[in-house]
């Protein structure tokens, strides 16, 4: 059998995070193919429907990162996403969906590093997880059973 | 009673209102709003413990709104609701005439919004001990189990929207739900589908809802929906101070503090 | 109906060398609604982007995928190569096959098939992606310069000399900022002040600078081409119009003994004080901390002196709002204190000194007039002692990179020393030389053969004081790693170059980004080194980095012409990417419906109401309305509407949701 | 058919619960939740629940799923692939505890599905669906089964109606060849008996309304304030006709993921406001008051008019669940 290859959607703005995956790249540092990034301007954008979606539609894992407290490049979006991020994180936990499975991080412009840290170790923990396969059975109802 | 019968006939016969709303008797040993727009209406209005029916859903409503300025008997749970609609711009002051109620039937009058946050700093949002207990209970489980849990109650829902209509928070002219554009959620009641709703829901009334549990009385199919939203107006106790609606505060979710603590963000 | 076209780029072979992506294209192709699908070495070149122009006319491509670099290197060239072939530029999008994919991951299919999966959602998302066309913004032709030094004097000077106002705000008293201090400039040997001074009356008698010294900023707010800045006045307790400059207040207030921050401590000066003599302006602040007035109600001597009256005790701060249209920062750099470093004895034993110091002891303006005398008892030091890379090069104790002007002065220090004391003995212990730079390896090469300067390659472990002689301990590494011990009278640290202490938070002011080290962040570090990541905001001088004069002034040139540029034009064109509040058929008009949360989470106030009327003038409804000047375009309205009322142009909802199911649902 | 009477004795309900289940079938039994008893697939016997005048949702839902796949699809460049859900196998239900307005529900359910259009995955499901219905011995203010030609010892709808007789033991009234085959396939627990105390054993249920006149009566009630004053204080929600056993409007969603997806057909209300809203804006039932008169006028005329009976069996689900207390008796009664 091979090795389970966790999906993993990244959540990132534009001017920190975004920019600091690029200094990984620039660097040279090496990660896991597994995570891929959808950009926006802000974490302030990132509506917790997305996150939402991406489970539904089979996403083991999902990385939202942006600039760092006091860093937003639009002052205070990172600001309103973190409260956004507690809420929604204190529901999926009282719901029983497993907050290991989305890892929230601030990843500054300078940190390549920390970037392919971040994703290194997601994908770790997304593996020892294992596949969302309680979610993918409610998600993927339709499929197996036949109706109702 | 017979004051506050005087109270809103009173209030028709002057004309400072174009109906009261209120509560009557219903089927059986229910009760049910009633809308009074004559004097004579007036005779039916009750007040008693089975008064549960959040009235102030009806202060956003199109076809009440139709009737002309409204009285509300509003009891603390109502008030509440009145002020959150107000803290997010949905009534005013002139709006309206609010027929306070205490639960021991005492009428209380209300001159301004300020007044109820006045009043409500006695009369603050608590979780009875029951629920936190469930609450507890159920983030004791195993987190699979604590799904499994949930999909097992989500598993009747059939997405008559009951919850939403019966909220006073969710006066939406067009729900997210409904928004194909891009489709948000799965429409269908399916284990899916029921569980975004469910998800959305509270997550739209986080730092918002008043916990008047008018979501779980209206469930036909009585789903604990309600046990969502306490759990989340916990978390906003432990992580944002403190909750319940304020009108110099803003909401939880559209105001922030630089220092807000979180451990989990790397 | 989506025809869209997909270019993949080798870029050389920086993507094709773990990408396959001649199969990315081929799979790129098979995507519903993709008409044309290629791949090029170099998308960015000339031919590649002639290739892009002639697909969406031959093909009536209405959407553009190219799948190279990161966006934010190259989205304006790919969009304007869309625009010229008469495509709506923000129907282009960039697939990072780049940064994100080939740079990060060795070559394999799983990297393949990453790069077709973020091909096949940037797709996805330019389908929905809609024409959108620039805002027109009024500019503000005033520049904010911030900093006095040499940088934000030749960066006003500039501005103003192109015929635009300038507003200059320093800090301190006056104006000059470090290369003031310094006594003579590496290579030529100049004097410090004699080059500066002109520029700071330059500056001061411009008539389009305007001067406000002793003042920081308080708030920035706004965006490029109509900024508003708040800027604090602090109180320099005395009328600047009344006071005429004489200096009889300096000489005659009675407390004398306060350390001279121009002489780095190694002078004194007085309460009410003008820095230094060439001062601009040339009127003095009393220090209120240091004031026996201010601290213990007696003494108003410089009040009762004053010939124009001009004292005023009570005077405020004072807060000025000013509408600017572009910024530049010149707030310079610090040197860190060597106190982390015991072994050097710094603050331990006085003759021990920093760099900076001994430019105030070489400098003819200086505490001991220029001769080189120590600090302990004014004794001419015999043998002095050197040390390079006092804190920097040093991750441990220090800062990991190289302050860049250290070797050269040093190299200077050790050359005035020998031209001051000729029989002296000077020593410099160095890591590496680093004299890149027009004339600079003449310059050390000088230093060492005409001069004499004994250079040891070697770390410095100890110093300490023995029989009033301070014994510097250090290793040889050039030739046998022998140890050495020089019986010196002096040490010179050349401690590192950071940041100014207040340097984080003016950046979170300003919202614009900074380094790990507080230094401020340029947008690109090739290709936009003035240019910070918020638009008309620009940076000059040792802000950014360790730079010397030139460098600095070649910075600060360059940050003016951009702000010349931006100024060049009455309206500027910003990108559309903004907030707009939905609309609906009537009855309902708009989804919104008012509840204002977007409006107090906007960090840029760029949320109003809007009215919404019937025919006969009735207010039906009131919604919320996106200023477009002020918007910025961060979304977080978007994500806090619950009816979904509000969306933003670029990432739009249905843009988002899309690339979400493109990205989780292949084959 | 002639309806055959026996006599099914307490214990082998169990026994005959357990060889159904034992031969495959799928069974939708009332079980208790809370206050609530709802029809649920049962495994175990000692799971039913005999504490319900009716259950909180209705029976419908075997034959019309709230959410049932039409097809599913798989797109490329070249072409397109579906796959017909009416070509899927079934399952075999046995609803278990259906009451008489339960099972009577399915009569005018069955003719929506059978219009101009014969529905194939409904029919399908109908055909694999087996009636045990229970009779009422008790009833609410909500019931008002008499009023439209059904009552609580009903047979029509059910294959077989058991109804409790004093002495614990079940009568069984056999309606159907269906019903006849499974007492023939299970004749050692069925005992020949006669009919004589059913009466006795039912709930009595008070005629509320003559169905007749209040037809005649809403043919000239389009225009009537007693649309709006009757539904002031409604929500807006669509649990009565989510529980009605005869509502059978359909939304068409389709759920894509990526180039494949499926095509839904799920519950609808005429009281949600997006039923009727066109792209343009426009509403033609605007207020929550031309929705509530769609509601009875579509049961007690439109239907009536099309296929003689009512759209309605008096089950008084509507009202129950109402969480504004909108109560359909008082509408009628009112007109």
């Amino acid at each position: 059998m091979t090795e389970f290859e966790p999906k993993i959607i990244a959540f990132v703005c534009n001017w920190c995070t975004y920019a600091g995956a690029d200094l990984t790249g620039t660097s040279r540092i090496k990660y896991a193919q597994n995570v891929k990034i959808i950009r926006f301007p802000c974490t302030g954008r990132i509506d917790f429907m997305l996150l939402l979606k991406s489970f539904g539609e089979g996403a083991d894992g999902i990385i939202v990162s942006g600039c760092h407290p006091n860093d937003c490049h639009y002052t205070s979006g990172n600001f309103h996403a973190r409260r956004r991020w507690i809420m929604f994180r204190g529901l999926l936990d009282m719901l029983g969906i497993d907050v290991r499975r989305i890892q929230y991080s601030w990843v500054s412009a300078a940190e390549g590093f920390k970037w392919a840290d971040i994703v290194n170790s997601t994908v770790n923990t997304i593996r020892e997880l294992g596949p969302y396969t309680e979610y993918e059975k409610v998600a993927g109802y339709l499929e197996k059973e036949a109706n109702q | 009673m017979s004051e506050l019968i005087k109270k809103a006939a009173a209030l028709l016969e002057s004309k400072s209102v174009q109906v009261v709303i209120g509560y009557g008797k219903g089927t059986g040993n229910r009760t049910r709003t009633i809308f009074a727009t004559q004097v004579t209406e007036c005779e039916n209005l009750i007040f008693d413990s089975r008064c549960v029916q959040n009235l102030a859903v009806y202060l956003t409503k199109l076809e009440i709104k139709k009737l002309g300025k409204p009285a509300i008997v509003a009891p603390v749970p109502v008030l509440r609701s009145i002020l959150q609609l107000a803290v997010e711009n949905q009534i005013t002051e002139s709006d309206l005439v609010i027929l306070g109620i205490t639960s021991e039937s005492e009428l209380i009058d209300f001159e301004s919004f300020a007044a109820i946050e006045t009043f409500l700093t006695t009369h603050k949002i608590e979780i009875e001990e029951k629920y936190t207990k469930t609450i507890d209970a159920i983030k004791a489980m195993p987190v699979a189990e604590r799904f499994a849990y949930w999909v097992k109650e989500l598993e009747s829902c059939f997405k008559c929207y009951a919850c939403r209509g019966a909220c006073p928070l969710c006066y939406c002219t067009r729900c997210t739900v409904d928004d194909n554009q891009p489709q948000w959620i799965s429409v269908a009641s399916h284990p899916l589908g029921n569980l975004e709703w469910h998800i959305m829901r509270a997550m739209h009334l986080a730092g918002r809802c008043t916990d008047c549990e008018a979501c779980y009385n209206a469930c036909p199919m009585g789903i604990p929906i309600h046990l969502l939203t306490k759990s989340m107006l916990q978390d906003v106790a432990d992580n944002f101070g403190s909750y319940g609606p304020s009108l110099d505060k803003q909401n939880t979710l559209s105001s922030f503090k630089p220092d807000d603590k979180e451990s989990f963000i790397r | 109906m989506s025809k869209i076209g997909v270019f993949i780029c080798h870029c050389g072979e920086n993507i094709s060398a773990t990408v396959d992506v001649a199969r990315v294209a081929e799979a790129a192709g098979q995507l519903e609604g993709v008409a044309f699908s290629t791949d090029y070495k170099y998308m960015c070149s000339d031919p590649g982007q002639t290739m892009i122009k002639q697909a969406i006319k031959e093909n009536g491509l209405n959407g553009v995928v190219v799948g190279s670099c990161s966006p934010r290197m190259h989205e304006p060239t790919f969009r304007k190569a869309c625009q010229e072939a008469g495509l709506n530029p923000f129907m282009c999008e960039m697939a990072n096959l780049r940064e994100h994919c080939s740079w990060v991951h060795d070559k394999s299919e799983a990297t393949t098939q990453k790069a077709i999966d973020l091909v096949r959602t940037l797709v996805e998302k330019v389908k929905l992606n809609k024409p959108l066309f620039s805002i027109q913004v009024p500019v503000t032709k005033t520049a904010l310069v911030i900093g006095g030094g040499i940088a934000g004097i030749q960066a006003s000077l500039d501005i103003a000399s192109a015929g635009h106002q300038v507003i200059l705000v320093e800090k301190d008293p006056s104006i000059g900022g470090h290369m003031s201090q310094l006594s003579e400039t590496f290579p030529t040997l100049d004097c410090s002040q004699c080059i500066l001074t002109p520029r700071m009356v330059e500056v001061a008698q411009h008539p389009n600078i305007k001067l406000m010294t002793y003042a920081e900023l308080e708030k920035l707010e706004g965006s490029i081409g109509n900024f508003k800045a708040t800027i604090r006045k602090k109180a320099k307790s005395i009328d600047e119009d009344l006071c005429n400059g004489c200096g009889t207040c300096t000489t005659k207030c009675p407390t004398k003994k306060i350390p001279s921050e121009f002489n780095t401590g190694l002078g004194m000066r007085t309460a009410i004080y003008v820095p230094f003599p060439q001062a601009v302006p040339n009127k003095p602040v009393i220090d209120k901390e240091n004031c026996s007035y201010y601290q213990k109600g007696k003494c108003k001597v410089c009040e009762k002196v004053c010939p124009t009256g001009a004292i005023r005790f009570d005077q405020e701060d004072e807060l000025v709002e000013l509408e600017v249209g572009a910024v530049v920062i010149a707030t310079g750099f610090d040197i860190m204190q060597p106190s982390g470093f015991p072994e050097y004895g710094y603050g331990k034993y006085k003759d021990v000194i920093t760099g900076l110091q001994f430019e105030r002891l070489a400098s003819a303006s200086g505490p001991t007039l220029g001769e080189i005398r120590r600090p302990s008892d004014g004794k001419i030091p015999e043998k002095i002692v050197f040390v390079a890379c006092a804190g920097s090069r040093d991750p441990a104790k220090g800062v990991p990179y190289c302050s860049k002007i250290c070797c050269m002065y040093t190299a200077k220090h050790a050359m005035l020393y020998q031209h001051k004391v000729h029989h002296g003995k000077s020593y410099i212990f160095y890591m590496d030389i680093r004299a890149a730079g027009k004339n600079y390896e003449e310059f050390v090469r000088r230093a060492i053969v005409e001069d004499e300067v004994n250079y040891i390659r070697g770390r410095v472990s100890k110093v300490y004081e023995e029989n009033g002689k301070l014994i510097v301990k250090g290793v040889d590494t050039l030739l046998s790693a022998k140890p050495v011990e020089i019986e010196a009278d002096m040490v010179v640290l050349a401690s590192a170059a950071v940041a100014n202490p207040g340097a984080e938070a003016l950046a979170q002011k300003m919202h614009v980004s900074y380094d790990s080290y507080n230094f401020f962040s340029e947008a690109h570090p090739k290709l936009k080194p003035v240019e910070t990541n918020t638009a008309g905001i620009f940076l000059a001088g040792a802000c950014q980095a360790p730079k010397d004069i030139p460098e600095t002034v070649s910075q600060a040139s360059g940050a003016a012409s951009k702000v010349i540029i931006l100024f060049s034009k009455d309206e500027l064109s910003r990108d559309p990417l903004i907030a707009v509040v939905n609309r609906s058929p009537a009855p309902v008009f708009s989804t919104c419906v008012g509840c204002f949360m977007c409006a107090s989470a906007c960090p840029y106030q760029a949320i109003g109401e809007e009215l919404i009327t019937n025919r006969q003038g009735k207010v039906i409804k009131k919604v919320a309305k996106v200023n477009p000047g002020l918007c910025q375009g961060c979304g977080t309205c978007v994500a806090f509407c619950r009816s979904k009322s509000i969306d933003i142009q670029g990432y739009s909802n249905e843009q988002m949701c899309a690339e979400v199911i493109a990205l989780l649902n292949h084959e | 058919m002639q309806t055959e009477n026996y006599l099914i004795r307490k214990p082998s309900l169990e026994k005959l619960f357990n060889d159904l289940i034992g031969g495959g079938k799928t069974i939708y039994a009332p079980k208790a939740k809370g206050d609530l008893a709802l029809f649920s697939d049962v495994k175990t016997y000692s799971d039913i629940t005999e504490d319900y005048i009716v259950t909180a949702n209705s029976a419908k839902l075997v034959v019309f799923p709230r959410t049932e796949k039409l097809f599913s699809y798989h797109k490329s460049k070249e072409k397109t692939e579906i796959t017909d859900a009416a070509g899927s196998t079934f399952p075999d239900v046995v609803l278990w505890g259906t009451r008489p307005c339960d099972a009577a529900a399915f009569i005018p359910l069955t003719d929506t599905f059978n219009g101009d259009y014969k529905d194939i995955i409904f029919n399908n499901r109908r055909e694999r669906v087996f009636l045990i219905s229970f009779s009422c011995s008790r009833s609410d203010e909500y019931c008002f089964c008499t009023s439209v030609n059904s009552g609580p010892g009903n047979t029509s709808g059910s294959d077989i109606l058991f109804t409790k007789l004093s002495g614990g033991d079940y009568l069984a009234e056999v309606i159907t060849p269906k019903g006849q085959l499974l007492v023939s396939e299970n004749s050692d627990l069925f005992e020949t008996k006669s009919e004589e105390d059913k009466e006795q054993q039912l709930a009595v249920v008070a005629t509320r309304f003559n169905q007749v006149e209040i037809q005649a009566k809403l043919q000239n009630l389009f225009e009537n304030p007693v649309w709006d004053d009757k539904s002031r204080a409604c929500l807006g929600c669509g649990s009565c006709a989510y529980v009605c056993p005869v509502c059978s409007c359909f939304d068409i969603q389709d759920e894509a993921h990526g180039n494949k997806g499926t095509r839904l057909r799920c519950w609808d209300s005429c009281g949600f406001g997006l039923f009727t809203l066109h792209t343009s804006g426009h509403n033609p039932r605007e207020t929550q008051g031309a929705r509530w008169r769609q509601r009875i006028l579509h049961k007690f005329l439109y239907v009536p008019n099309k296929s003689k009976i009512a759209g309605c069996v008096g089950c008084g689900r509507c009202s129950r669940s109402c969480p504004a207390d909108i109560n359909i008796l008082d509408t009628l009664t009112s007109l």
